[in-house]
């Protein structure tokens, strides 16, 4: 049922899209290996920033080993542990980076903690919560509430004591997924602090 | 003089006439969800009309040499190219604008409009038309964006290109921000721009 | 993600039309009538299920370094695998074609498709989590289109200002719907 | 860069573009349907959107329903008249002259000659009756009598006599809306040069309709055997008449015993 004609009909078509299809995959590898180092630049830079507001005292910031880290199973997703250095090199804290389950989507938050335990500032680096509401978590004053606060901090409506600080209006959902994810980073610095 | 007026026809005719968002009614999925913030809506328009124009050009310059049978695989390799060199150079050079876009980027592969455009005119017509009907229903889909999303802006947030109006007055309806929002705002200007064109036809005759 | 907490998110809290926004053109086109809109489902289920099964292999062969090159891959074999599917069921099941067959050229272009593909990426759920994810996730697209043919069908014969009738109504009746569908909104088991 | 990090992407989508290339082109070879060639001319007419606001789900299917079931030139509202043109020059038929036809109710049996199987006081409305065992109605098929066709006819050519439903010729448009709102499905399409047609759609044995109706055709066949052009045919236990043979003679409303075959001549 095959004619030669139509073998060939088959071959040249398949040829065709098999010629759009690579052409088009040797310009993206190109230009793919053209953007990735310019792409991994801006997220390290981006990452530094949000790490240098979280914790003003450090100027400089390294890896720290997060071995203590492995065997507990934390309610957040942490993906990275830094000490920070100030400018004569002792440690003057951590930045931590974690992402927890917000409404719309992961909160990825930079928090700064300093060696007594105590966040020092925290930064929303990525979110895809709703704008006009979980949205809302970037704003300096309801993120200032976490600074000096330690370990295990509650989400009250309104009126926050001490360890407590007050959830965006109508927006519980996030502010409770911010607080775990700081929460998460006290309690993995202090972690770390005991394998030392 | 015949084929500079018949351009600007095309041109007028994606801009207004057929315009891609309020008559044909397609490229939904982005411009309900992305118009939250005019910076969001215009960014959106703006790369839509890039690859709507780069993948124009290309499929009518491709259209014989394309066979019939793979037309659609074809048409959607060369505009998902266009979408990715966008989305890594975007991603490289405007972070920012790569961040609030989100997951709409690659999406901007199956926004109707492009698959539309390349199917009904790019590959029926010469480069010129197509680069110009290109302009023409990126631009109407842009302004249409940047209608919707200045209306969503307004009264879901009470700011304008991010810049607070009556933000901290009253608290905005933030609802018209979210899904429903979209929905509601774009059926009443659809209404809007009905009642406006069956005056002007009243008018006419 | 436990199988149940799938199924309910992709149906309900995190719904493909009325939170997520995607598969909006053919569920503003194809809905005035139940029965094409129950033709239209049923075609979107099985190509949503069909292409996260494939898209996961595909995914495996791209591996680490070629993340970028996802979408063309994955948007060229659903392109490829609807239009044969078309043509295989034009020829072999003229019956199935009449009452499935036509909406398949229109899921090509449809955004859930290739968003339930990279979503599955995204989440990074296993084989069967993908499917189940791409299954559930098009029934609850059936499952608002046919609702929403079913209120249309009804405005068709009640009284509706002149500049709002056909597609203005649509509209709004699907906005009234999404607020409906918040009621499901962060909740989770 | 390497030459893997450009030959591995090219091998892999390339490989899957040639793939499907022959897979497509395979496949239109095997699965060759022969359509109708107007139905590809209209497809490459129509703008290709799919956005089905003709009511049909997408161009082909649209294309489909003109060439096989007459669907209206005019429906594609992206393209308009332009489209509606060139659609009508492909089909040959001019945008407007379609067969001008009214919708006809299939049934007579009013109160005075039919009889109820049971007193309905729900709402009136037909479709919530024909939920309980059929409607009130003795016939299975008969007209409920509760107006939803009414209330759905947007020229009032409907109203209710006596119990069943009688549509005004000269007000009926022919949109059709009454036809999808009948819940018993008993009103029908009959082009308006046809004067003789038969209200019954009673599909039960003769001996049963008896027992409730008095104007029910009970399938003697009398009309079959009388009709000059054979155009009337008794399918499942009632008389149907293809319009398209029929002469309006009238022969067999004269000879129908039950005198069910209604005429306008």
């Amino acid at each position: 049922m095959f004619k030669k004609s139509d073998i060939l009909n088959i071959f040249s078509v398949g040829l065709k899209l098999f010629l759009i299809t690579a052409i088009a995959a040797v310009i993206l590898a190109v230009i793919n290996s053209i953007t990735k180092p310019v792409i991994e630049v801006n997220t390290y830079k981006k990452q530094n920033e949000s790490m240098q507001k979280v914790l003003q005292t450090a100027s400089s910031f390294e890896e720290a080993d997060m071995s203590a880290l492995a065997l507990v199973d934390f309610p957040c997703a942490i993906t990275g542990v830094y000490n920070g250095y100030d400018a004569d090199g002792n440690v003057t804290g951590f930045a931590v980076m974690v992402s927890s389950g917000g409404y719309g989507g992961d909160v990825s938050l930079a928090v700064g903690i300093d060696n007594e335990l105590k966040v020092t500032g925290i930064d929303v680096i990525s979110h895809s919560e709703t704008p006009g509401l979980g949205a809302k978590c970037v704003k300096d004053e309801f993120k200032g509430q976490f600074v000096g606060k330690s370990a295990d901090i509650q989400v009250v409506k309104s009126g926050a004591k001490d360890n407590q600080i007050d959830a965006i209006t109508s927006a519980t959902i996030t502010s409770r997924a911010v607080t775990n994810g700081v929460n998460t980073a006290i309690s993995a610095v202090k972690f770390i602090k005991e394998a030392e | 003089m015949k084929e500079k007026s018949n351009n600007l026809k095309i041109f007028l005719n994606g801009l207004i006439t057929e315009n891609p968002t309020f008559v044909q009614l397609l490229g939904m999925c982005p411009t309900l969800a992305v118009t939250t913030s005019l910076k969001n809506g215009i960014g959106m328009g703006l790369s839509a009309t890039a690859v709507l124009i780069a993948s124009n050009a290309l499929i009518s310059l491709l259209r014989k040499i394309i066979p019939d049978k793979v037309r659609i695989a074809a048409y959607i390799v060369i505009i998902a190219a266009f979408v990715t060199i966008i989305e890594m150079l975007l991603n490289a050079y405007l972070p920012s604008l790569a961040a609030s876009l989100g997951i709409f980027i690659p999406l901007i592969v199956v926004n109707c409009i492009i698959l539309a455009r390349a199917e009904s005119f790019a590959s029926k017509n010469t480069v010129g038309k197509s680069i110009i009907d290109g302009l023409g229903m990126g631009l109407g889909f842009t302004v249409a964006l940047s209608i919707i999303s200045g209306i969503r802006e307004f009264f879901g947030a009470g700011t304008l290109f991010d810049i607070k109006i009556y933000a901290d007055i009253i608290t905005p309806p933030s609802i018209i921000i979210m899904a429903p929002g979209g929905f509601i705002v774009l059926g009443i200007i659809v209404a809007a721009i009905n009642y406006i064109t069956s005056k002007r036809k009243a008018g006419d005759n | 993600m436990s199988m149940v907490s799938i199924i309910i998110t992709a149906l309900f809290t995190q719904n493909f039309l009325m939170v997520k926004f995607m598969g909006i053109c053919p569920f503003l086109g194809v809905s005035k009538k139940i029965d094409t809109a129950a033709g239209m489902g049923m075609a979107v289920t099985f190509v949503m299920a069909v292409a996260s099964a494939i898209t996961y292999f595909a995914n495996l062969l791209l591996g680490e370094s070629m993340q970028y090159l996802q979408t063309i891959v994955f948007i060229l074999i659903i392109a490829g695998l609807v239009q044969f599917v078309e043509m295989f069921v034009k020829k072999m099941l003229p019956s199935l074609y009449s009452a499935l067959g036509i909406y398949l050229p229109l899921i090509t272009t449809n955004c859930a498709v290739l968003g339930v593909a990279l979503l599955n990426v995204q989440n990074g759920f296993n084989f069967i989590q993908s499917v189940m994810y791409g299954t559930f996730a098009a029934l609850g697209f059936t499952m608002v289109i046919v609702i929403f043919a079913g209120i249309r069908e009804n405005i068709e014969e009640k009284y509706v200002p002149q500049s709002f009738q056909g597609m203005p109504i649509a509209l709004i009746t699907a906005g009234l719907m999404s607020i409906a569908f918040m009621g499901f909104s962060g909740f989770s088991i | 860069m390497s030459i893997s990090v450009i030959l591995y992407p090219v091998l892999i989508v390339g490989a899957i573009g040639l793939i499907f290339g022959c897979l497509l082109a395979f496949a239109s070879i095997v699965f060759k349907v022969d359509t109708d060639e107007r139905e590809e001319l209209i497809v490459s007419e129509l703008p290709g959107a799919n956005c089905g606001a003709c009511g049909y789900a997408g161009c082909s299917a649209y294309a489909a329903a003109i060439v096989n079931d007459g669907a209206p030139v005019n429906a594609c509202s992206v393209g308009k008249d332009a489209v509606a043109e060139k659609i009508a020059d492909i089909m040959g038929v001019s945008a407007e002259a379609v067969e001008p036809k009214v919708a006809r109710v299939m049934c007579m049996g009013t109160h005075d000659v039919s009889i109820d199987k049971y007193e309905y006081h729900g709402i009136s409305d037909c479709a919530a009756a024909a939920r309980l065992a059929g409607g009130a109605k003795g016939c299975p098929n008969g007209c409920l009598g509760l107006g939803n066709c009414v209330s759905v006819c947007k020229f009032g050519a409907i109203s209710i006599v006596n119990g069943v439903a009688v549509i005004d010729e000269n007000k009926c448009t022919a949109c059709g809306m009454c036809i999808n709102k009948c819940p018993k499905h008993i009103i029908k399409f009959i082009p308006k040069k046809n004067k003789v047609w038969v209200p019954c759609s009673n599909n039960e044995k003769g001996a049963i309709t008896k027992q409730y109706c008095s104007v029910g055709c009970l399938g003697c066949k009398m009309c079959e055997k009388v009709c000059p052009v054979g155009a009337v045919k008794v399918t499942d236990n009632f008389a149907s008449i293809d319009f398209s043979l029929c002469i309006n003679c009238g022969e067999c409303a004269q000879k129908c015993p039950k005198n069910v075959i209604k005429t306008d001549l």
